[in-house]
């Protein structure tokens, strides 16, 4: 999932695309899935799913340039938020990432590298994030017990009604621990270690939804939503304040949190440490509430990040939540630059995550406000396929623009904002952009402020010197008038 | 926000340090400043040295209140400090309209608490205003309404400096003025309640006080009515910011009566004095928190009996100049025997009006004044304020220090001569000294009174010291003194020649006593520093320990507590607890309370005492009755924090048992005395608080472990509780918090 | 009825163990009845009711399983799985349960109830003593002789109110008024067959209630010798025995507690008794087929006052007039829809610490409660409470908070005409000035 | 007792008649607002104390001003000036007697509502 690895495939898209282009023909080639290997990932916050899809170009006289795939077909009743597809060359060495686009409500049509010729097979490795499932069984607990979760109704005989006819199919199950306290069985159907296997199925086997309850030690911790103000000083650095909603989504303890109990065996579930990445130009951090600092927090600089852990005025049981503010400084260069497409334009990138990572994200705002009396101001998200642009099948992405007032404004300073809702950890890091064109003159507004404000308190101070006797002056010569 | 934050704290640490050398400069230029007015009338560069020198001493009183922002954080301190601080927050988003009619239905529940008419206005518009010109004007929009409340004090401890400089100076020149004023910059009893961060009335008042006193004695001494009316406009503000504004609408008439004893009445006086009066009293009318009180309590009245008096005595002057001798003799007679009868009767129906209330009409806490052991007699509220008792005498030693020495002598310059300013001073040291001594909050009150006079006796020790070494050189010391009319340079003059002739010391000695003088104030500065940092700059919610190592251990249970409240509740869930923590739990947790520390509700405290007091099941019912969802204690057992719910149960008992006849403290005494081991009383060991405070305690300190703060074994060691449930319990077990349970659904039978 | 759909899907789609049926909000939702059949009842012996009962689960659109009491208990039978349960309502046929799915009794009916769901519990003279345990944690303790030996049940005899001279077998009258709520008008016609073990509740119980109380004939042999004048006997005398016991949870969770299984067989559903209908109301009440109340949209508005009249506001001020409208309505499980429920003794109090005034709605046409009360000459934070608490019904209990808030700095009334000599002397004062200022000025 | 009223009466009637024209006058808006001051109270034992405020705002006012004109009598009483005049002329004095009137009246009316 490396950003290096997209930039890279990019160009190996853009020659696919043409490829197929080339070799398009009408007729549409039948395609039979021979094997189907799907990996559930239950261990994450969110459901990952990584299945390799071996097809066939089997009858038909065409070549296979392209499929359609309905994950959400597959996956009954699971929310898609992130998806992609890499296909193994002949040496299976290196993957080329394919490009696809929405057909129909929720299937893609995935073009392949190359055109498979009739009988030629090939694999695709489709790779599905899904927004999380699991609920907690029983939805309350006692301190003492362990946290059961639970994930329902997965069809493990995946039958897509499109156009797909799949062989055999095998669904694995990776679970967070060993200790499963359920799981429907469907011949052939084995629990081994951290493992449920079902398959392999033939073509012929009924479709049947599955469950499944097992510990999850981690805590169920989600960002239920994070606003992320960036402000670019034209004097100053980039300031960056993200103000947090953190809450444990676990299940509720029935007989309350006792901190005896904590103390002798503080539960893993109970999140009582929060660790944020933030990049190692970062200086000047802090961690505030409403109630002010939390002293309770150190910071590692590392080579190549600031790592900050941080414990929550009060440890997370399941179903607690937090507000709190994490702020940092980042030097202008490195971030800051020149706009490379549109000449005359700074150009401040960043990466659009909060600072906390390997939790899911509900729904996140980024405000990135310029400096007073900058023009034209551009931004959004920088990205490589549907995902987060207007066209986002997924979710709703949401941009915007406001002003801040912030140090020494006058009219205050135009922000960018978007809204982003369900990322998760494991989504490809994806940066935020904000282009602007700012005058230099205007550098000089705060001087010239002082300046203003310095010369209006010295008239005043000659004023009031002069007031003693302006009292007495008018009567007085009223006075000598009569 | 911290990393500005983090500058100015940084600012502030190295700023004393900095600002001490100054100072002790600015200390040297007192000298040259005492010797200046004793020599020559000011010239051009006098005055600038006195300028910076102020300005130096404004700036090292501000400065010497940022230790707690260094050592901690801006965070507000006190209990009391975040309700203003809420009400001020209020202020600034909805507007000063919105304060006055503030009705607050998140306190008292569920009587709720008509805050715009029983607030002091003062301190929460200052620092709206503040906060809305740093906003409006300085376009510093990030500025945080949190962060001016925390300036405000060190902010106007300056101005206290100022304007203390400026009130001396007007009774005994310059020298004296900053002396005074380097004195009250300084002051510990002073810095207690206006370090950074503490957001108290106090805070302002004390500058309202210093500068009223200024504008008055001005007023009486120039005898314009302008001055007048900035004195009872001063008055005004001293007065919407502080109930301990009767002190002044007392003192000022005590000092007039003193000199029309005197006889140094004349119409400057009476100028002054009248128009400080009735403006004031009006002024004061306009308040909705003083209303009618201004004309119908007895700390009044005392300022109308003068005026009146004063208008006689006006009177008979003026008959005096007009009439000839014999008839002004006859006159006189017959004025005295009218104005005796008139006088007669005015007293007898005032005194009827003061009788129709059992105090007469006299408020409980001017009374405790008067009496020191009413409030223990008859209102155990007022007397459970740990601010409320007497202070021991090292504490005045200890906040006042060099002040207090200097004192005395300071009294005994005040009268030679013996001017209306001086006399002004004499008479408020006095005063104060018995206020203090009864009621320690109300050191606040002597600390200005004992920094001016210690100002003066010091500025004629150095004086005297001064001259004596000038007198050894052959120049004539008073070639530069011109004739000045006004009685304070007149007598000055003459005390200073006296002190010439009075054969001088000689240099060496001089020398000696200036350096000894120059030690002592040096001296005083550190140790007021010291004091400054270390003992009064702690706020009392986040608390600190030593390690063994050295470092620094921080104990943040109460905004741990708060904060778990705050996110883990309904909005409108009803929060019970002892009402010291009802102004933070409205403030920082944002819950409804049922009594806070504006306690003017005896009877519902009394109730939520009684609560506190009685069986769990029954304070289950009552709390049930009042809606309580969540009840919680302090308790410092696991940590040794002294002052915890359990020390504070006897008053819970007491002011429960002033209303409830249910609740009798000798039942929660065990064998003797109040405690909570063994030897406990049944009745104790069974108290709601009590299970609270306990539950669970000995599976971590073990069966018989200790309470450290009792430093006893705790009388029950298991706990059982079947109404409450534990909701939350801090790091240290300082903040428990615990859930009132609800009915259950099925009623078993039995 | 948008919760009914999700139940519906939820059943489509049921065999998930973990997306199972929510606990019910309300029993309206109850549609998996499990009857479980045990000692001295048989489809045969009370076919009469079973059919009764599978007819209106049918007819209400729910399902209905019967099953022998030997099964149910049996660990395989699937009753819950964590707190997620299978059933929504239980009719226990079965004196000598002791088990219901692997675990005691006593306990997961306890949980069963308390998760908002209902159970008819029959006893008898052999019932075990585990449904004596759950018969006392709803709050209904079956009596118990202290006859040396034998078995610790005894039923309630009669000499004079009896069928053909078995003392056993009562005819019971002693019906409770409760308005229908439970027992219609029908069914207290007749005489009540009724024979086996009668129970005692609780005087300080407000949850329980005796729908069928015995006749002052009746009592319960407890000793050698029957009647005792011992004191505190007095609980198995007459009419304080309760023959059939309702109870009502505080969630509205329904129970029935009968020490009678007899009452409910074929063999007392003669025409000269009313058992056929009892068992009739008693079933409907306890799956939730009646009696059933649900209060909404409550609403408070300002008729005359500060404000806008009309509008909703967050703070009233004192004296304020204001009007407060809510709707209750009844379930019909004929029609399956809710429908205006038709008494009009609801009441609305205003309270602060304790009621500061109570008025009793008034029903318009479509039904909305309307109530107009004027807001005390108090300031403070109060609410308004609507508690209706009647026998059989289930309980409405709602309460809404409102502060109080006293007028306004500029509220108060300016101008008053006994101060304008007041007025007039400061105008004077200030012509006085002007004149005096004048006089000053040209006086040279 | 009542000659010795008489005579004082005399006596001061003719002593006062020295008194220059403008004391005069202030005397009699002394006079005036003593008298107004007088009225308000007696109209307020008489009717009862209901608009207290307003009552108070009256009464203060007329008295406020009553005593801000004596003050402004003494100071301008040539007979009173004991030495020299410090607090400079009649401008000076009446500019701050204005000042000082103008401030009651506001805060006078202000209160009254």
């Amino acid at each position: 999932m490396g950003m290096g690895r997209t930039g890279s495939t990019l160009a190996r898209v853009i020659a696919a695309l043409s490829l197929a282009a080339m070799v398009w023909s009408g007729a549409e080639a039948a395609v039979t899935v021979t094997n189907l290997e799907r990996e559930v990932d239950l261990t994450a916050d969110s459901v990952v799913v990584a299945s390799a899809i071996t097809i066939k170009n089997d009858k038909g006289g065409s070549n296979l340039v392209d499929f359609v795939w309905c994950p959400l077909e597959l996956v009954k009743g699971k929310k898609l938020i992130w998806s992609e597809f890499d296909q193994q060359d002949q040496t299976g060495k290196d993957a080329t990432r394919l490009e696809w686009k929405v057909e129909g409500g929720d299937c893609m049509r995935v073009s392949l590298a190359g055109a498979l010729s009739p009988g030629a097979g090939t694999t695709v490795e489709a790779y599905e994030v899904y927004a999380s499932e699991l609920v907690p069984v029983p939805a309350q607990i006692r301190q003492s017990d362990k946290q059961m979760v639970g994930i329902s109704n997965f069809e493990v005989v995946a039958r897509d009604p499109a156009n797909l006819v799949i062989e055999s199919q095998v669904t694995k199950f990776y679970l967070p621990s060993s200790n499963v306290d359920f799981y429907t069985k469907v011949k052939p159907s084995q629990l081994k270690g951290k493992e449920v296997v079902y398959g392999p199925y033939g073509a012929d086997q009924a479709s049947s939804l599955v469950d499944l309850v097992f510990e999850r030690p981690e805590p169920m911790l989600e960002i239920s939503s994070v606003v992320r103000e960036i402000t670019v000083s034209s004097w100053r650095d980039v300031e960056v304040r993200e103000h947090y909603h953190v809450k444990n989504a676990g299940p509720k303890f029935s007989d309350g949190f006792s901190r005896v109990e904590f103390a002798r065996n503080p539960a893993p579930y109970i999140a009582n440490q929060l660790t944020m990445r933030v990049p190692r130009q970062a200086h000047s951090l802090f961690l505030v509430d409403v109630l002010g600092n939390i002293t309770t927090s150190n910071a590692r600089f590392g080579q190549d990040a600031v790592e900050v852990t941080a414990t929550p005025r009060f440890p997370l049981v399941p179903g607690w939540q937090t507000h709190f503010t994490f702020g940092y400084k980042l030097p202008k260069r490195g971030f800051l630059g020149a706009d490379p497409e549109r000449p005359g334009c700074k150009r401040l990138q960043l990466e659009a995550m909060p600072a906390i990572k390997g939790i899911l994200v509900r729904n996140l705002t980024i405000n990135a406000a310029v400096p007073e009396f900058s023009a034209d101001v551009e931004g959004g998200a920088v990205a490589s396929t549907a995902f987060f642009t207007d066209e986002d099948p997924f979710r709703t992405v949401k941009a915007g623009t406001a002003t801040k007032k912030w140090w020494l404004d006058i009219s205050g300073r135009p922000v960018r904002t978007l809204e982003l809702s369900e990322l998760s950890a494991e989504i490809a890091d994806l940066t935020f952009y904000v282009s602007y064109r700012f005058n230099d003159i205007m550098e000089f507004k705060e001087v010239s402020m002082f300046l203003a404000a310095w010369l209006a308190a010295f008239l005043a101070a000659t004023l009031w010197s002069r007031s003693d006797f302006t009292l007495v002056g008018p009567k007085s010569k009223k006075l000598k008038a009569t | 926000m911290a990393g500005g934050k983090g500058k100015s704290s940084s600012g502030g640490r190295d700023h004393p340090v900095r600002a001490e050398p100054q100072h002790g400069s600015s200390k040297t230029s007192n000298q040259e400043k005492a010797q200046v007015t004793g020599n020559e009338s000011q010239s051009g560069i006098a005055s600038t040295i006195e300028t910076v020198s102020l300005v130096l001493i404004a700036a090292v009183a501000f400065a010497i209140r940022l230790f707690s922002i260094v050592k901690y954080e801006s965070v507000i301190h006190e209990f009391d400090p975040y309700f203003n601080y809420r009400v001020t927050q209020l202020a600034s988003e909805k507007g000063v309209d919105a304060f006055w009619n503030f009705f607050d239905d998140r306190t008292w529940y569920p009587l709720g608490r008509v805050v715009g008419g029983t607030i002091y206005p003062g301190l929460t518009l200052t620092a709206t205003w503040i906060h809305w010109f740093l906003k409006a004007a300085l376009k510093l929009h990030p500025v945080e309404v949190k962060d001016v409340c925390v300036m405000i004090g060190p902010l106007f401890s300056s101005f206290t400096a100022i304007s203390t400089y400026l009130m001396v100076r007007q009774i005994k020149g310059r020298g004296a003025g900053l002396l005074a004023a380097s004195f009250v910059a300084t002051i510990p009893s002073y810095i207690s309640r206006s370090v950074a961060g503490s957001y108290d009335n106090e805070s302002v008042a004390i500058f309202a006080l210093t500068n009223t006193f200024y504008l008055y004695l001005k007023s009486i001494d120039t005898g314009s009515m302008f001055w007048g009316v900035a004195a009872s406009l001063s008055y005004f503000y001293m007065v919407s910011s502080w109930g301990g504004y009767t002190f002044i609408i007392n003192l000022i008439p005590i000092h007039a009566l003193a000199l029309l004893i005197i006889d140094k009445f004349n119409w400057k006086l009476y100028t002054g004095y009248s128009m400080f009066i009735v403006n004031g009293t009006v002024l004061a009318m306009v308040l909705p928190v003083i209303g009618f009180n201004a004309v119908e309590t007895s700390e009044h009245f005392s300022g109308f009996f003068v005026l009146a008096l004063m208008n006689g005595v006006a009177l008979v002057k003026y008959l005096k100049r007009t009439l000839t001798r014999e008839a002004y003799k006859k006159a006189f007679r017959l004025f005295v025997t009218t104005s005796v009868a008139v006088m007669g009767v005015v007293s007898l129906a005032v005194i009827t009006f003061a009788m129709t209330s059992p105090t007469l009409r006299w408020s409980g806490r001017s009374l405790s004044l008067l009496d020191p052991t009413y409030a223990s007699k008859y209102i155990p509220i007022i007397a459970s304020v740990s601010e409320h008792q007497a202070p021991s005498w090292s504490s005045f030693v200890n906040d006042l220090r060099l002040a207090i020495i200097l004192m005395a002598s300071g009294i005994v310059s005040c009268f030679r001569p013996l001017t209306a300013g001086s006399l002004f001073l004499v008479i408020w040291g006095v005063l104060s000294v018995y206020f203090s001594a009864v009621m320690v909050r109300l050191m606040l009150v002597l600390a200005p009174a004992a920094c001016c006079l210690a100002g003066i006796a010091m500025s004629d020790l150095l004086e005297v010291l001064c001259r004596s070494y000038h007198l050894a050189q052959p120049k004539p010391e008073d070639a530069g003194r011109k004739e000045d009319g006004q009685a304070r340079r007149r007598g000055r003059r003459r005390n200073s020649g006296s002190s010439q002739q009075r054969g001088t010391i000689p240099r060496p000695l001089a020398l000696l006593g200036i350096s000894g003088a120059i030690f002592a104030l040096s001296y005083h500065l550190f140790h007021c520093s010291f004091l400054g940092g270390e003992g009064y700059s702690s706020p009392s919610i986040i608390l600190q320990s030593r390690t063994r190592d050295g470092g620094v251990y921080i104990f943040d249970d109460y905004r741990e507590g708060y904060s778990w409240l705050r996110e883990n509740t309904d909005y409108d869930a009803k929060v019970a607890s002892w009402w010291d923590y009802g102004y933070q739990t409205t403030a920082m947790a944002d819950r409804t309370v049922l009594v806070d520390n504006n306690t003017w509700n005896n009877t519902h405290i009394a109730t939520v005492g009684r609560a506190m007091a009685s069986p769990e099941e029954s304070a289950w019912k009552q709390f049930r009755a009042l809606d309580v969802d969540y009840v919680f204690v302090i308790f410092g057992g696991l940590v040794g924090y002294s002052s915890d719910d359990i020390n504070k149960f006897l008053w819970m008992v007491r002011i429960g048992g002033g209303v409830y006849g249910d609740i009798k403290e000798r039942d929660y005494i065990g064998e003797g005395y109040y405690r909570i081991d063994e030897k406990a009383s049944p009745v104790m060991l069974n108290t709601l608080m009590y299970k609270l405070s306990y539950y669970r305690f000995a599976e971590t300190v073990g069966r018989d472990g200790q309470d450290r703060v009792r430093n006893t074994k705790f009388g029950n060691p298991d706990v059982k509780l079947t109404y409450f449930r534990e909701a939350f319990t801090s790091k240290h077990w300082m903040i428990r918090i615990y859930e009132v349970l609800e009915e259950p659904l099925l009623e078993q039978a039995h | 009825m948008g919760i009914m759909l999700v139940l519906m899907l939820v059943l489509v789609c049921g065999q998930s163990v973990i997306a199972a049926v929510p606990d019910p909000t309300s029993l309206h939702q109850a549609r998996k009845t499990l009857v479980v059949l045990g000692a001295g009842a048989t489809e045969k012996t009370h076919s009469g009711l079973l059919a009764s009962l599978r007819t209106r689960s049918d007819g209400h659109g729910g399902t209905m399983e019967v099953v022998k009491s030997k099964e149910a208990a049996a660990k395989s039978f699937h009753f819950r799985k964590w707190d997620r349960w299978s059933y929504d309502s239980l009719v226990l046929l079965a004196p000598d349960l002791t088990h219901l799915g692997g675990e005691k009794l006593a306990g997961v009916v306890n949980d069963f109830v308390l998760s908002g769901r209902s159970v008819m519990l029959t006893g008898s003279d052999e019932m075990s003593s585990e449904v004596r345990d759950l018969a006392k944690l709803l709050g209904v303790s079956f009596h118990e002789s202290f006859v040396d030996g034998g078995s610790k049940n005894t039923r309630v005899l009669d000499f004079f109110q009896n069928d053909g001279g078995h003392a056993e077998q009562i005819l019971a009258t002693g019906y409770a008024d409760d308005a229908g709520a439970i027992l219609s008008d029908a069914a207290k016609k007749k005489p009540l067959l009724w024979s086996g073990v009668g129970s005692s509740l609780g005087d300080d119980n407000p949850l329980a209630a005796g729908a069928v109380r015995a006749h002052s004939t009746s009592f319960c042999p407890t000793r050698k010798g029957f009647m005792s004048k011992k004191k505190g006997m007095g609980r198995f005398v007459g009419a304080q025995i309760s023959l059939v016991s309702v109870v009502q949870a505080r969630n509205n969770a329904r129970a029935v507690v009968t020490g009678s299984i007899d009452m409910l067989s074929d063999a007392s559903r003669r025409p000269e008794t009313s058992n056929a209908a009892v068992c009739e109301d008693l079933t409907d009440w306890v799956l939730g087929y009646k009696s059933l109340l649900r209060q909404r949209d409550f609403s408070h508005a300002l008729v005359e006052g500060q404000g806008v009249p009309g509008q909703t506001q967050e703070v009233y001020r004192i004296k304020d007039k204001l009007r407060v409208t809510t709707r209750v309505e009844e379930w019909s499980a004929a029609k399956q829809a809710w429908l205006p429920f038709g008494r009009e003794d609801l009441q609305v109090e205003f309270t602060m610490l304790d009621p500061h005034l109570r008025k009793t709605f008034s029903k318009d046409l479509q039904g909305t409660y309307v109530a107009d009360v004027t807001a005390p000459d108090v300031y403070g934070v109060f609410k308004f409470v609507v508690d209706y608490n009647r026998v059989g019904y289930s309980y409405i209990h709602f309460e809404e908070q409102v502060p109080i808030r006293p007028y306004r700095h500029d509220e108060y009334e300016r101008f008053i005409v006994a101060a304008y000599p007041y007025y007039a002397s400061i105008f004077s004062t200030m012509g006085a000035f002007f004149l005096f200022g004048l006089s000053v000025l040209y006086t040279k | 007792m009542f000659k010795d009223v008489m005579e004082i009466a005399g006596v001061f009637t003719r002593e006062y008649s020295k008194t220059p024209k403008l004391l005069k006058i202030t005397d009699c808006f002394i006079l005036y607002a003593v008298t107004l001051a007088a009225l308000q109270y007696a109209y307020m034992c008489a009717f009862g104390s209901f608009p207290y405020n307003a009552f108070l705002g009256g009464f203060f006012c007329s008295v406020g001003f009553a005593i801000l004109t004596v003050c402004f009598r003494m100071q301008i009483d040539p007979s009173q000036r004991e030495g020299a005049n410090k607090t400079g002329n009649l401008e000076r004095v009446f500019a701050d007697y204005c000042v000082a009137c103008v401030f009651l009246f506001f805060i006078a009316i202000s209160y009254v509502g």
